[in-house]
C-alpha cells in the first residue's frame, strides 16, 4: 500500500509501528507473519483471519481515496486533576505518545471514500486504552460540528476502554458533551455510521458508539458496556467464549451488520450511496482550512 | 464496612446517654458541658472529611434514598415499564407534584434493607430502566413538564443480562434523549453518583449535589484495581478521582451544592430534603422562563464548553484554561 | 347511583340490565351480590374483588361528571361480506342489540371528568364480544378526529376479541384507520389514554390498545396478543394463572399502571392534571351539535 | 396436506413424460395431442380456483418466498436487530436497489425446508422483528428512501416469548411508524396475509396482491375453530372470509393484481417475481411525485374511507355505499 503526502508527512514526525520490522506475530494463532502480505490484507491474519488492532493512521489511510485533511490534531491533553499514582499522568502521556505515535487516542479529519467525502473518527486503542478523555470528547465533538456545517456523514470507528480514569469526571462529562453534538448532527438529517472496534466498551460504547443511525463492527470485536472481568468479577463465574463478540451481540439485535474487515470499505460505500445517494465528489485533494471555533 | 458508621458509634453513645440523662430531669453546667463536649466531638468527628469519608457518607445506610425524596414531594404517581419486556424496579419514574408544579420525576432507587436492595437491584439500573427513563423524558416533553431526577446509583447494572439486552445502547438512548428535550431538566446527586449509569440521567440544565454525594468517572474500588490491582486502595483512589461536591463545583460539572448537616444528611434528613427540593424548585423557577430553543442552546453550551479547547496553537484540552 | 338525563334518555329504548334483578352472582367466587351495593361497590365484588365486565353505558354514566353527548350512534352496522355460517351475521347483530342493549360494541362522545372535558370511547364486551367491525373503527376514529378537532384529551376503555371476523378484512382494516386517526390526533399533543379491562386481545389491543401515551388496565384484566387458547394451542401446554393478566403486564414493563377500578376514575383525573393541567370548565350541559365528517 | 400439491400429482407425471417424449426426438402430431392434453388439463386443475385452493397456493411448499424477491433485486444489504433484544430472523429488512431505486426493504421470510422454517419460525413475527422494522422505517424515512415490503406470514408469532414482550404494542409500533413516515408504502402480499401480523408491514400507499395470495382477517382454521368448533370445516370458512385478491380488490383493500400463471406463480417463478416487481416500480414511480404531505393525506384518506360512515342518518357502515 503507497504512503500518501498527508500520511508521509505525518510520518515526518510519527512514524508508525509497521515501519519497524519485517515479521509480526499473530497474537491469536502466533504465525509469523511477513509484514508486507499483512498490511495487504488490511492486518487479517492469513492463517486464521484474526484482525489484529489497526494503528489510527493505517485505518484512515486503507479507507480515504487519497487525501486526508486532519483537525484537531493541535488540540492536546491537560492535567487537569493534577493526576499521579505511580506515573504523574503526563508521563503517562508522553509515554503512550512515544509508543502509539499519536498525540491522542483519536483521530479525526475530512476525506473521500469511493468519492463520497465524510468526516471520519478513527480511534485507537495504543493510546491510553482508547479511552475517551477531554481531547479525545473535544476532537470527536469538533468532527461532529464540522461535519454538521458542511452536511456530510460521518463514520466514527470506536475502539476504547472507556472514559480516561485520569481525566475524572471530566472524562465522563465527554459523554454528555459528544452526544449534544452527535443530537445536532442527526436532527439536520445527516447520516452518521458508527464501526465498533476490538474494544469498544464503557463511556465510548454507551455514547456515540451506540447512538448511530447504523452500527457495524468488525469480526470478533469485543463490544459491551461493562468489561469482561467486571462482570466475571461480579457474577463469579467464567463467561462464554462468544459472550460480547460481534456476532453475539448481531444475534442479540444490537447492531445492524458484523463484517470482516476486508469487506468494511465495500460496505461503508455501499451505504453512503443508499442513505446519502450518489453525491460523489472527486478524491479529496485539499480542504480548505476549518474554521473549528 | 463504612468508616462513617463505625465512627458515628461513640457519638451514638454519647447521644444516648445526654438523652437519658435529660430524661431523668439532668440540666445546668452539667448538662451544658456534655452537650458542648458533643458538639465538639460532631466537629472534630466530620468537621472535614476525605474523599473516601464522603464516599462512605454517599453509601451510608441511614442516608436518605430516592424513595424519601418521592415522599417529601406533593404528589407522585408512579409510571411503570419500558413498554417492551420489563418494569425496572431499580429505576422509579412518574408524575409528580413538586410544591404545586407538576414535574416528571426519575430516580435511582436503592433498598433501605435487604429484600428491598435485591428487590431494587442496589439501585444498579438494567437497560429497561434506562429505556423506561427515555419513555418518560419524552412523555415530559410532550406534555411540557421538567423533568426531575434523583441521582444514586453505583453504577449501571453490569450483569449478563443487562450485557445481553444492550445497556450500552440504553445508557446512549437515555443521553440522546436528554440532548432533545425542550423541557427544563434538574438533576439532584443525592448520594452516589456511579460513572455512565449515572450520568445516563443527568445530563441536566442544573445540577445540584449533595454535599456528601460523590459523583465519580468510575468507583475508587474499580479505579483502585485497574491502576494497582488492589481494591483495598479505594480510599487512596478516591482522593485522585476528584469526586466530591467541592471539586465537581469548582470544574463546573455542578451547578449548586446542598450543604448537608454536620456529620451527614441522615443526621437530619427532612430539612435536608427539603433543602434539595428548595433548589430544584429554585432551578426550575428560573428555567421555566427560557424559551425551549434558548433553554437547548444553553443546555450544549454548558457540556460544550467542559474540558473544550479554544483559541489556537496546541493548547491542552483539560487545562480548563 | 342517579340515572342522569343523558342515559335516562337513552334507556327509553335500551333498558340496561341492572334495571332487571334485585341479585346478581359473582361470576368467580358465586357470591350472590346485592345488586344496589353492586352498583355502588362500581360492579366489584365485595367479597373477592372480582371486576365483573360493565356495561358501556355503566361505564361511561360512572366516568363522567353529568351530561354526555354520544355521538356516532347512527353509524350502525351492514353486512359486507354477505356473511352467513349457521345464523346470517344480521341475525347476529340483531340478537347482540337486543341481549347488549347497544347498537354496536363501542360507545363514544364527550363530557368532562372532575371538570376535565375529554373525549371518550368505552367499548363492550357484550356486543360480539367487543369485536372490532367497520362501526367501532368508524366510531373509534370519529372520536379521535373530533377530538383533535376540539384539542382534548381522548380516553379509550378497551375490551375486544379482535377484530371481527363476519366483516372479514373490513374489519382488519380498521386497524389501520384507528392508527391512522391516532397518529393524527398525538401528532399535535393531544394527550391519549388507553384503559385496558378484560379482556383487550388481537387486533384491537394491537392497534389504539398499545399506541397510548399512558396505558393503564383494570385490576386482573386478561390482555394480550393472541388469545389464552391459540396460544395453549401452539404450545401444546396449559399457561400458568398470571399469564396475560394485567399485573404480569405491569412486571413485564408493558403497562403504565393497574387499578382498582374503584380507584380508575381518580387516577384518570391525576394524570389528566398532569399532562393537560388545570384547564378545567364546568362540567358539560350541553354540547353543541358535532359536524362528523 | 396440501390440495394443490395433490393435485398437481398427476399433471407433473404427465409433464414429465412430455419431456422425456421431446428428449426422445418425438414431435409432429402425436405430440401436439399430448401437449394440447396438458394444457387442457392445466386449465381444468387450475382455471378456476376456489378460495381454499387459494389459501393452498398461497401456502404452496415452492411458491416463490421473500428471499427470492430479495435475490431479484439489483442489491440487497441486510440490517439487522431491534437494537434492544434480537435480530429476528422471520422478519428480513435492509437497504436494496429495486431498478435502479435506493429503497428499503422489509419482508416476513418463511423458509424453503424444516431447518429453515424452524430458525425462520416458519415466517412468523416476534415482537423485536416488528421492533426492527420500525426501526427500518423510521431510518428509511430519515434518509427519503421509499418503503418497500413482502408480506408473506400465517401471522404474528402467538408464543409465550411474544406475549411476554408486548407483541401488541410491538404490531401497534409498526402500524404508527407506517401511518407517520412520509415517504412511499407499496405493500406486495405475496403469499399469505396473516391478520395483524400481516397489516403490521403492509399500511401502504399502495398494495399489490399476487393472484393467487391470500389475504385474511384469521386464519381460516382459526376461524372454523371458532365458529364451528371444527378446523376442519377450514375450506368453508375460507370462502366466508372473502381472501382472495379478487375480492379484496374490490373491495378497495388491494390495488392491484399481480396476475399469476397457470397453476400458480411457482411454476414459472422468475417472470412472475419481474411482474410483481415491475408493479412496485410502478408505484415508486408514481408516489415519487406526490410531496410529503400530499402523500400522508392519501394515505390517510386512502384507509379512511373503508367501511366509513358517509352522510346522515342511520347508514350502514359497512356497506361500502
Ligand atoms: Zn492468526
Ligand atoms: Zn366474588
Amino acid at each position: 500500500m503507497p504512503v500518501p503526502e498527508w500520511l508521509r508527512k505525518r510520518r515526518e514526525k510519527d512514524v508508525t509501528a509497521d515501519d519497524a520490522s519485517l515479521w509480526q506475530k499473530c497474537p491469536r494463532c502466533s504465525e509469523m507473519l511477513y509484514r508486507k502480505d499483512l498490511v495487504a490484507n488490511l492486518w487479517v491474519c492469513s492463517r486464521c483471519g484474526h484482525h489484529i488492532r489497526m494503528h489510527a493512521y493505517d485505518r484512515v489511510n486503507t479507507l480515504v481515496d487519497g487525501d486526508f485533511v486532519e483537525i484537531g490534531a493541535d488540540i492536546l491533553p491537560g492535567d487537569p486533576l493534577g493526576w499521579a499514582d505511580k506515573r504523574p499522568y503526563p508521563q503517562k502521556l508522553k509515554r503512550d505518545r512515544e509508543k502509539s505515535k499519536l498525540s491522542e487516542a483519536v483521530v479525526t479529519g475530512f476525506g473521500t471514500l469511493d468519492g463520497f467525502p465524510v468526516a471520519l473518527g478513527v480511534m485507537d486503542f495504543n493510546f491510553r486504552g482508547g479511552t475517551m478523555g477531554t481531547v479525545v470528547g473535544e476532537r470527536i465533538t469538533n468532527l461532529l460540528e464540522e461535519g454538521r456545517r458542511r452536511r456530510l456523514p460521518c463514520i466514527i470507528f470506536t475502539a476504547s476502554g472507556g472514559a480516561r480514569m485520569e481525566e475524572g469526571m471530566l472524562a465522563l462529562m465527554q459523554m454528555a458533551k459528544t452526544t449534544l453534538a452527535l443530537q445536532r448532527f442527526k436532527a439536520e438529517g445527516n447520516l452518521y455510521i458508527a464501526v465498533l472496534t476490538d474494544p469498544t466498551t464503557g463511556g465510548v460504547s454507551a455514547s456515540f458508539g451506540f447512538a448511530a443511525d447504523l452500527i457495524l463492527a468488525e469480526a470478533r470485536a469485543a463490544i459491551g458496556f461493562a468489561g469482561r472481568r467486571v462482570i466475571e468479577q461480579t457474577i463469579r463465574q467464567k463467561l462464554p467464549e462468544n459472550f460480547q463478540t460481534a456476532e453475539f451481540l448481531l444475534e442479540k439485535g444490537h447492531i445492524d451488520m458484523v463484517l470482516d474487515r476486508r469487506e468494511l470499505r465495500p460496505a461503508l460505500v455501499r451505504l453512503l450511496d443508499y442513505a446519502v445517494g450518489r453525491q460523489r465528489v472527486a478524491p479529496l485533494k485539499a480542504v480548505p482550512e476549518l474554521a473549528v471555533p | 464496612m463504612n468508616v462513617i458508621v463505625e465512627r458515628e458509634k461513640g457519638l451514638t453513645e454519647l447521644e444516648a446517654r445526654i438523652g437519658q440523662l435529660r430524661e431523668r430531669g439532668t440540666s445546668g453546667g452539667e448538662m451544658l458541658a456534655l452537650e458542648q463536649k458533643v458538639e465538639a466531638l460532631r466537629r472534630d468527628l466530620f468537621g472535614t472529611l476525605s474523599a473516601w469519608e464522603r464516599v462512605n457518607m454517599a453509601r451510608h445506610p441511614k442516608r436518605p434514598i430516592a424513595s424519601d425524596y418521592l415522599a417529601a414531594l406533593d404528589a407522585f404517581d408512579e409510571l411503570h415499564g419500558d413498554r417492551h419486556f420489563r418494569d425496572d424496579p431499580a429505576l422509579v419514574g412518574g408524575f409528580a407534584k413538586l410544591r404545586g408544579r407538576n414535574v416528571m420525576v426519575l430516580s435511582q432507587q436503592k433498598g433501605r434493607d435487604t429484600k428491598e436492595n435485591i428487590r431494587r437491584n442496589f439501585g444498579m439500573v438494567s437497560p429497561e430502566g434506562y429505556r423506561k427513563a427515555s419513555r418518560l423524558m419524552d412523555l415530559a416533553a410532550r406534555f411540557h413538564l421538567p423533568i426531575v431526577s434523583f441521582v444514586d446509583t453505583s453504577g449501571a447494572d453490569p450483569g449478563i443480562g443487562s450485557e445481553e439486552r444492550a445497556q450500552s445502547e440504553a445508557i446512549a438512548g437515555c443521553l440522546m434523549t436528554l440532548t432533545r428535550v425542550a423541557v427544563p431538566v434538574v438533576a439532584a446527586i443525592v448520594g452516589e453518583g456511579g460513572s455512565g449509569g449515572a450520568l445516563a440521567i443527568a445530563l441536566a440544565d442544573h445540577v445540584i449535589m449533595a454535599e456528601n454525594a460523590v459523583y465519580s468517572v468510575a468507583s475508587p474500588e474499580g479505579c483502585a484495581a485497574i491502576l494497582w490491582g488492589d481494591a483495598a486502595r479505594a480510599p487512596e483512589a478516591a482522593e485522585h478521582l476528584k469526586l466530591t461536591s467541592n471539586d465537581l463545583l469548582g470544574f463546573g460539572i455542578v451547578d449548586e451544592i446542598a450543604p448537608e448537616p454536620l456529620g451527614g444528611a441522615h443526621r437530619d434528613s427532612a430539612p435536608f430534603i427539603q433543602r434539595v427540593l428548595d433548589g430544584i424548585e429554585r432551578a426550575l423557577s428560573r428555567l421555566a422562563a427560557l424559551p425551549a430553543a434558548e433553554l437547548l442552546d444553553t443546555r450544549y453550551r454548558k457540556y460544550r464548553r467542559i474540558g473544550s479547547w479554544r483559541g489556537k496553537g496546541p493548547v491542552r484540552a483539560g487545562g480548563l484554561a
